[in-house]
């Protein structure tokens, strides 16, 4: 039993390292590892799922500085691991067999595959994870597994501009992670989930430390997560080959933070404060994302964007103490956005590269499966009934409702903007005409359906985007519990122990959600339908609310301007005056004193007798 | 020595010695000094070391002025034509020399056995010459051989220094 | 044993100045000088602690207890691998040579010696004194065989170090005199059992401390005495850059660890002005090395630079692993030490590599490199991720310790403000390395850049070698702290 | 006027060192900077001389130590004058100067 | 066992035999003169080591009233001799630029006495290490001069030699007018010459301290002369720089290993008198801080590898007084000053020998002293560059040289006495050093030669290099020879403290 996870976890290492170390050469060779490898981890998840759904621990030391510093590697399996573990490596696999096609062209092949495998090593690593210090320890290696694969093209400026962009901004949300394990560490002498769990006393005893460090481990999850104001990474990311698109930036990597979120649950729930701003940061995400998605060209940002807006909704779900309906809401969105970025991945592929959705058109009759998978993924991400986002999704409306209409309604807004968008995507670019560069005519080769390797994982995906919200599907994956909690309320008993109690249904709340997609959906179809280009235009949410650009600003007006003074001061006051300074007095002095040396020996006696009355005059003071 | 004699001979020396300071000609300076080693010699007599007083007036007056003035003669000096002094040499020079006297007087001021008399010798008649003598080829042999290396030395050097091209 | 592993290099680099020989012979040194530090590695009894393979002459002075004596513990040890790691390293990836190539390897050679020497010293003295051989052969190094304004460089940087060990000297003088006279030695095992008692008074201890600081400072490049390090390491040849900045300004780190540490532990609580006190002093010159330095290597646009100047930032780190006093920090500060004379090592020899390629770092005329020289660019990149503190590599092992060493039982307010603040320069490092990244190895390719050469032959296992050895110690940092903690322990008793 | 004491012979040697430390700093004619280096020396004599005759021992003889360093000085001065001339001899062949102000070529 | 007096009367009788030799010999070259003397004094070299103790009761009239055979006066005496030795080796390389400027009719005539006269000297400054008498040390000590007057002139158609020496010999006999005025205070203040008497005397005397303050610092100028202490270090650069490069050597080591010895000597009775120590010490101080500015820094900006050695030769006094200045502290655990004087003349001693060595080789044949002579010289002869570049990182206080252990002992002492404004200099005078050392070895390494033929060294002198590049890295990691030759018996001076 306790072998399983470790497999999980090191069968991607054990390629990744193969990949960097023997098989870089052979592109065949790096396919077979890496496929191996997250057919072993899908295989023994599933295996572990099989086996009950007991919690299964173990650790091996990492540092050992006695009483003063434990820390282990330890995994962790519960419920919540399962479903996570079940996402990653199901979604994982299925990615893995859809890019030996879609990659089978690139010169890279081997890098790419070896870097697939590194990720799914450290996303892998975030779920088993039991304490802390782990977690972040593979919370900062999926960002470099990440960075290695949004660059994976890196001839291209704008891809390896990506790269860094999507990893800086991680960072920041790690200094802020990493500031609140600290915190915590200092606070409970702990740093293993159970352990901080049992020691929690000490950091409720000070609301305010516990509050300041709930928000600095929460800020790990905005940059992960791409919560605003550090969600100016995801739709930059989409430079990455669009497998890892779907792979990475819409199913496992960005769900991360809400993962961790809802592990650490424990931690936020005792304060109110910090729950608000989480709660408000999630909506704000969701809302301003869906309100850019619609106005975007690009199928792949389009889909960027919504994965935020989604995100947005998963952390607001936290905030409003629904940590299982975000769960759930991860889950069901795992399988329809990476169905979605897959299908995007088979149209970008059929047409050569074509992003722009005004430059498609038509494709249900020449990709018909594709358009299939991608419609039913569509209406499973708009919240139509009873596809699998609709129960997700009204999960966390629901719990949003219970929170406040300060919070409901914005979400509601952002579930007809999500209809409106996705209703939008679908239509231009998989209905109406084929689009021509002159007008009129079909072009010779305007897309077609991909090989088996690439349509069977869309269908998969499809049909789980459409059985994944119902119990008889999701129960024995969640587990009974976990599952339970979906629909109901995370509170702090008096006791400091966490509790969930179920929401109180307000049947309303389902009824407002259909009335959303419906709202979204016609509204889209009716204005979209037949144009061959835009007729809406609005540059506000056409360029992001312009956040990218004032980030800009204010990076070259912070950060870079500092830099120039530092390196000004640095080179000119501590290099130029004091340094420069001290080595030039010292020269001049020397230079100055030998000009005494005039070489005329009435002077040399004249020095030499004022010395002497020097020195008379100091030893008679 | 009677204080009338030794204001004498002190004043006579000194004015010898600024002589000596203030003569444009060499020759004229080298025999100033001539007359204040003779005044110094008589203080030394008045100081009962007659031995040091003549020595003083053998080697210096006898030996060491003869030198100068062979050399001045052989080198055909004339007086520093026109070579004043210069003024900030002069300024500085007299500060300092004044500032040395000034220090001189504050330590004479502040020295105890200065303020005191001479005692009176133990003897009548002073066997100065053997006493000296004996001081300086007993105890005081081994400094006396090398002062009879220095001259030696001294010797070579005068000859290797002056010594014309063997042509 | 330790004599011989001192003299290998030495006897070799005298044989290379006196004209014998060739770079083989160079190699060979280096290659026999890691095996006999694996060697002894493998020799010392872990379970037993403290100095082993002692040897030690006569006292060299009379009534002084002042011998040439060599030892190891589990610091110097890690050290000692560090610095045949890196030597290797730095032989194989010296460019090649055309004129006087034997007086450049000795010169190598000697700085290695000098540093593998000041670790195996087991007598304070001879600490110093071996640190100093480094400093000469640096001087004809850079001079000569440098790149920019060599000479100046030159000149800055051995009188910055020779004014440095001068400070230092005297304060390794005040401190040997504030120890009470039947207790003086300058052995450093027995200097290690006379600081366990606490022999020197509070308020006594803070004016060797200030000035051992300053000494070690300025060979450390802490802020405000860093500027000949970044100027230095773009200048100097490769060996040179890589072997300096790797090993040697380690030093003075260990000196800290080995003298202030022990002897001088009650000065950091006391002040040295107003209410500051000595550990908010060194906090706050950190906290510039860090923050400071860091921003001023963002605005760097040459390759070489920016290693150099985060080489001075990343010290800051160490400095704080050693403020909090305590064995999280220091063995973090240890640990760090290690990591990052291989990481900053590996960095050096890549853009070595890239310099005798193109002939100049300047960003501009970089560019889409990784196509042509993929070799260079994962070892690059590698290193690079090593040092903004990766998971996997020792680097991020010892910055969390540091980090955890900050915020533990007891650490002043200002301690923990340091420790966030100094966690932002974690961010800072990233922003200036993958730039720096990007800039050399992607993007579009330059004409120039299509041209490049790959590393190959052995040069690749040399330099392979030093991210690996990242990646051992990353993965199993507690094998590495295990030789630490004695030492660590007996220098907070 | 009263009786001779210590100090007014040492204020006569005092004023005889200081008067040739004087003529050293001014004059410019080598030769008559020796001059001014011997009444320096014979400065110091005097003080020795007057020492000696002040420091009578138990056996009531002046102290004849000092005399024999008078003795010493006056041997040492001649023979540096011997030197002194000789080299002067030796730069007046090479450079017909006697005066300061021509050596100068030594000099920063 | 030999008479430690032996030493001297072997030297002076060498020396005369040697003349004797001269005058009757009509062999043309003269190059046997000093390889005899050579030979003869390495074997008094080897005596050295083999003389009896002073006896215990010294009876009136004996020549032990004068002089003393402590440890700390051997080893000075074995550096006048070896500096004699490096000296008269450094001679023979130097004959034909001596030749040069001394007019003759035939090559090699008038370098007889070049050859001579250090022996002379040499046993003046044996005498100097040994004299416990202020009569006999103002003997020794002129003895000395005066060979040096000589000496530095001796070049008499080289207007520079001349110069020097007339610079020489009038500041010289100035400073003699000082000290002998000063010897006439000490003795009007004790009566005595003997200095233990005197310190006796001294510390009996009552209120007069501004008159033992006034035979001090009398005395201090003279041998403040000689050590080349500010503000009596003005003849020191062009002394040096006129006078032929050996005896330029002989006046760095000799004179100044003399004089300080000298210097401790002197000033132990006045240390004795607790009133005026602070006083003293302060002065020294102020001396020794001067001295360290003055010789380090005016040394930056010279050319001349000479005048720059003179500079730095008045840097290292400055280094030697900072140690003279800090003997008023307790106990260190250093060795008491006079040791640490010893050592590091002893270092200075192997330093300059080499580095003069060179500098007569190499300015043989380039016919230049300027540093840009040396240009390159690594790759004309990199055995000379080595033992320049030993010479000047020891000078420079490279750890494990020979000359670094002379600094890191007087910093010791320095901080021990809490000297920090001086430790201060001391430290960016280090730092100045370090910058005018190196340009000789930058010169040498880092420039091309304009002309690459190879400087040619004799056998000899290339022994002697190699003997002296391997005693300083020898004595620069194991001082325990040198220490404890100076330490041998609880010596007089070292209680100086």
């Amino acid at each position: 039993m306790e072998f399983l996870p470790w497999l999980i976890l090191l069968s991607p290492l054990a390629s990744a390292a193969c990949i960097l170390l023997f098989a870089h050469r052979s592109k065949a060779l790096s396919v077979t590892l890496s496929l191996a490898a997250v057919l072993t981890a899908f295989g023994a998840t599933v295996a572990l799922l099989a086996a009950g759904s007991q919690t299964v621990a173990s650790s091996v030391t990492w540092i050992n500085l006695g009483p003063a510093l434990h820390l282990t590697i330890g995994l962790k399996v519960d419920a919540l691991t399962r479903v996570m573990l079940l996402v990653v490596t199901g979604i994982g696999a299925l990615v893995h067999i859809y890019s030996t096609v879609y990659m089978a062209e690139d010169e890279g092949k081997s890098r790419f595959f070896g870097s697939l495998s590194l990720f799914m090593f450290s996303m892998l690593g975030i779920v088993l994870a039991d304490s802390l210090t782990m977690i972040f320890i593979f919370w900062e290696l999926v960002g470099v597994s990440s960075f290695l694969l949004i660059g994976h093209w890196f001839t291209k400026e704008s891809a390896a501009k990506a790269a860094n962009k999507a990893f800086l901004t991680n960072r920041i949300g790690d200094f802020g992670f990493m500031s609140g394990i600290l915190l915590v560490w200092a606070a409970t002498g702990a740093v293993g989930f159970d352990a901080v769990q049992q020691n929690m006393a000490k950091l409720t005893a000070n609301p305010a430390l516990l509050t300041l460090a709930a928000l600095c481990l929460f800020c790990g999850a905005v940059g992960k997560s791409a919560q605003v104001p550090l969600h100016v990474w995801l739709p930059d990311a989409m430079e990455g080959p669009t497998p890892v698109s779907a792979l990475i930036h819409a199913a496992t990597m960005v769900a991360a933070g809400v993962y961790m979120l809802a592990r650490l649950f424990f931690l936020f729930a005792p304060s109110p404060d910090a729950l608000t701003v989480i709660a408000a940061i999630g909506v704000v995400t969701a809302l301003l994302a869906a309100l850019m998605a619609t106005q975007q060209d690009d199928i792949k940002r389009i889909l960027a964007y919504s994965t935020l807006s989604q995100l947005g909704f998963m952390v607001a779900a936290i905030g409003c103490q629904a940590p299982g309906s975000a769960m759930f809401h991860l889950f069901t969105h795992a399988f329809f956005k990476a169905l979605l970025f897959l299908g995007a991945g088979a149209v970008i592929h059929g047409l050569h590269h074509e992003q722009n959705i005004w430059k498609m058109g038509g494709l249900r009759k020449t990709m018909p499966k594709t358009f299939l998978t991608f419609a039913i993924g569509t209406l499973a991400l708009t919240g139509a009934p009873f596809l699998a986002g609709f129960f997700s999704k009204d999960a966390i409306l629901l719990a949003a409702y219970n929170k406040g209409p300060l919070f409901f309604f914005p979400l509601l807004l952002s579930a007809v903007l999500t209809a409106f968008y996705m209703t939008r995507l679908v239509v231009v670019a998989f209905f109406g005409e084929a689009y021509h560069p002159t007008g009129h005519g079909h072009s010779k080769d305007h897309g077609h359906d991909g090989p088996a390797a690439m349509t069977v994982p869309l269908l998969i995906l499809a049909a789980l985007s459409v059985i994944a919200g119902y119990g008889f599907f999701a129960e024995p994956i969640f587990g009974h519990d976990l599952f339970h909690t979906a629909h109901s309320l995370a509170t702090f008993s008096a006791a400091g122990v966490l509790e969930y109690v179920d929401a109180p249904h307000v049947a309303l709340v389902p009824m407002l959600a259909v009335g959303a997609f419906v709202l979204g959906t016609l509204g889209a179809w009716m204005l979209y339908s037949g144009k061959a280009k835009d007729p809406v235009r609005i540059p506000l949410f056409a360029n992001r609310f312009y956040i990218d650009e004032a980030y800009a600003a204010l990076i070259a007006g912070s950060q870079e301007m500092l830099a120039s003074v530092s390196d000004w001061v640095d080179r000119y006051l501590i290099d130029g005056v004091l340094v420069r300074g001290i080595a030039g007095l010292t020269w001049g002095t020397g230079y100055a004193l030998r000009l005494l040396q005039l070489g005329n020996i009435q002077g040399y006696a004249f020095i030499f007798g004022a010395g002497v009355v020097v020195l008379l005059f100091l030893l008679n003071k | 020595m009677s204080p009338v004699l030794f204001w004498a001979f002190t004043l006579l020396m000194l004015a010898f010695g600024v002589s000596v300071i203030l003569n444009r000609n060499p020759v004229a300076s080298a025999l100033s000094l001539v007359g204040s080693f003779l005044c110094l010699a008589s203080l030394f007599v008045g100081l009962d070391a007659f031995f040091i007083g003549v020595i003083q007036v053998l080697v210096y007056a006898g030996a060491v002025m003869v030198l100068f003035l062979f050399i001045i003669m052989l080198l055909d000096l004339k007086a520093e034509q026109r070579r004043r002094f210069n003024p900030i040499a002069l300024v500085g020079g007299a500060a300092v020399s004044g500032a040395f006297v000034a220090f001189l007087l504050h330590v004479l001021k502040s020295f105890p056995a200065g303020s005191r008399a001479f005692p009176n010798l133990g003897v009548e008649r002073l066997d100065d010459v053997r006493l000296v003598g004996f001081a300086l080829f007993n105890h005081f042999n081994l400094p006396f051989q090398t002062v009879g290396v220095l001259v030696l030395v001294a010797s070579i050097g005068v000859v290797v220094l002056s010594r014309r091209e063997l042509k | 044993m330790l004599t011989t592993l001192l003299l290998v290099p030495i006897v070799t680099a005298i044989a290379l100045l006196l004209g014998f020989g060739n770079r083989s012979w160079a190699k060979a040194s280096a290659l026999v000088q890691l095996a006999l530090t694996l060697f002894v590695w493998s020799g010392y009894d872990q379970t037993l602690g403290g100095y082993q393979f002692v040897s030690a002459s006569e006292p060299l002075f009379a009534g002084l207890d002042l011998r040439f004596s060599l030892g190891v513990d589990g610091l110097s040890l890690l050290l000692l691998l560090l610095t045949g790691l890196v030597t290797v390293a730095a032989v194989w990836m010296s460019p090649k040579i055309e004129k006087r190539a034997n007086l450049f390897d000795g010169s190598v050679l000697l700085i290695s010696a000098g540093a593998a020497g000041a670790f195996l010293a087991k007598d304070a003295f001879f600490m110093y004194a071996f640190h100093e051989l480094a400093l000469i052969p640096t001087f004809l190094l850079i001079g000569y065989w440098g790149s920019g304004e060599r000479q100046n460089v030159a000149w800055k940087v051995t009188i910055f170090l020779a004014v440095g060990s001068i400070v230092l000297l005297a304060g390794l003088v005040d401190l040997y005199l504030a120890i009470p006279a039947a207790l003086r030695s300058f052995d450093l095992q027995k200097l290690q059992e006379v600081a366990a008692q606490h022999l020197i008074p509070a308020t006594a201890q803070v004016r060797p401390w200030l000035l051992l600081t300053a000494g070690f400072g300025i060979l450390i490049s802490l802020f405000p005495f860093h500027s000949w390090a970044a100027p230095a390491y773009a200048s100097a040849p490769t060996p040179v850059a890589m072997l300096h900045s790797g090993v040697l300004k380690k030093f003075g780190l260990y000196g800290i660890i080995r003298l202030v540490v022990p002897f001088l532990p009650e000065a950091f609580k006391q002040p040295v002005w107003g209410n500051c006190t000595a550990q908010d002093l060194l906090l706050g010159l950190l906290l510039c090395n860090i923050l400071y330095i860091g921003l001023v290597t963002i605005a760097q646009r040459k390759l070489d630079y920016v290693i150099g100047y985060s080489s001075v930032m990343h010290m800051g780190y160490v400095f704080l692993g050693i403020a909090s006093m305590n064995l999280i920090g220091l063995s973090g500060a240890c640990l760090l030490m290690f990591s990052h004379g291989l990481s900053v090592a590996a960095l050096f020899a890549v853009s070595g590599a890239i310099r005798e390629r193109e002939g100049s770092l300047n960003f501009e005329r970089l560019g889409g490199a990784a196509k042509a020289v993929p070799y260079l660019a994962i070892c690059f990149a590698l290193a690079t991720f090593a040092s903004i503190g990766l998971p996997g590599f020792s680097n991020f092992a010892s910055e969390t310790l540091v980090f955890f060493g900050g915020f533990q039982n007891g650490a002043s307010t200002f301690l923990k403000t340091a420790t966030i603040l100094a966690l932002w320069g974690v961010v800072i490092s990233a922003v200036y390395m993958l730039r720096a990244y990007k800039a050399v190895f992607l993007g579009e390719k330059t004409t120039a850049a299509a041209k490049w050469t790959d590393l190959d032959g052995s040069a690749r296992f040399a330099l392979a070698a030093l991210p690996l050895a990242l990646l051992l110690a990353g993965f199993f940092p507690q094998y590495f702290l295990g030789y630490l903690k004695p030492t660590l322990e007996a220098a907070l008793r | 006027m009263q009786t001779l004491t210590l100090n007014h012979y040492l204020l006569a040697s005092g004023l005889l060192f200081s008067l040739g430390f004087a003529g050293v700093m001014l004059r410019r004619n080598i030769i008559t900077i020796f001059m001014c280096l011997e009444l320096m020396l014979n400065a110091a004599n005097l003080s020795l001389v007057a020492f000696s005759r002040f420091h009578v021992g138990t056996d009531g003889l002046p102290n004849y130590n000092a005399q024999v360093l008078v003795f010493f000085i006056i041997t040492v001065a001649a023979a540096e004058v011997a030197v002194g001339l000789a080299v002067i001899v030796a730069l007046y062949r090479a450079r017909q100067t006697t005066h300061v102000e021509d050596l100068q070529s030594l000099k920063f | 066992m030999f008479a430690p007096i032996t030493l001297e009367i072997l030297v002076l009788v060498l020396g005369f035999a040697l003349l004797l030799a001269e005058s009757f010999s009509n062999a043309p070259s003269k190059r046997a003169l000093p390889k005899i003397a050579l030979f003869v004094l390495a074997w008094v070299f080897a005596f050295s080591f083999f003389t009896a103790p002073a006896p215990d009761t010294v009876e009136p009239g004996s020549f032990w009233n004068f002089y003393s055979a402590s440890p700390i006066s051997m080893m000075f005496k074995r550096i006048a001799l070896l500096t004699t030795m490096g000296v008269l080796v450094m001679s023979l390389d130097y004959e034909s630029t001596l030749a040069k400027f001394i007019p003759s009719s035939r090559p090699g005539a008038g370098t007889g006495e070049f050859y001579i006269l250090p022996l002379f000297t040499c046993a003046g400054l044996m005498l100097m290490a040994s004299a416990t008498d202020l009569v006999m040390a103002f003997a020794a000590l002129e003895l000395v001069t005066i060979s040096f007057y000589v000496q530095v002139a001796y070049m008499r158609s080289n207007s520079a030699s001349l110069e020097a020496g007339i610079k020489y010999l009038i500041l010289g006999a100035l400073s003699t007018g000082f000290f002998v005025y000063g010897l006439t205070w000490v003795f009007g203040l004790t009566g005595e010459t003997h200095f233990d008497k005197v310190a006796l005397k001294l510390a009996a005397l009552e209120n007069s301290d501004t008159a033992i303050l006034f035979a001090l610092l009398l005395v201090l100028v003279g041998l403040g002369f000689k050590v080349a202490a500010v503000p009596f270090q003005s003849w020191v650069p062009d002394v040096y720089q006129g006078a032929p490069t050996p005896v330029t050597a002989f006046l760095s080591v000799g004179s100044k290993a003399a004089g300080f010895l000298l210097l401790l000597r002197v000033l132990e009775p006045f240390l004795g008198v607790s009133s005026i120590q602070p006083k003293v010490l302060a002065v020294l101080g102020t001396m020794a801080g001067a001295t360290l500015i003055y010789g380090n820094l005016a040394a930056l900006p010279q050319n001349n590898l000479k005048r720059l050695l003179a500079y730095s030769s008045i840097g290292h006094a400055g280094y030697l007084l900072l140690a003279v200045a800090s003997v008023g502290a307790t106990v260190t655990g250093f060795g008491a000053v006079g040791t640490t004087i010893g050592f590091y003349l002893f270092a200075y001693l192997l330093m300059t020998v080499l580095g003069f060595l060179v500098l007569t080789a190499v300015s043989t044949q380039t016919k230049g002293e300027e540093i840009q002579h040396f240009n390159g010289l690594s790759k004309r002869s990199p055995f000379l560059a080595f033992a320049l570049l030993v010479a000047m990182s020891s000078l420079a206080g490279v750890p494990l040289t020979a000359g670094f252990y002379g600094k890191f002992l007087v910093f010791a002492h320095a901080v021990n006495a809490q000297l920090w404004v001086l430790v201060g200099l001391g430290v960016v005078t280090v730092g100045a050093g370090f910058y005018y050392y190196l340009r000789v070895v930058a010169a040498m390494y880092w420039y091309e030669p304009t002309d690459t033929a190879p400087i040619h060294v004799s056998s000899l002198s290339k022994a002697v290099m190699a003997l002296l590049v391997v005693c300083i890295f020898v004595f620069g990691v194991n001082p325990r020879p040198i220490l404890s030759a100076l330490q041998g018996a609880p010596a007089k001076v070292a209680a100086a403290h």
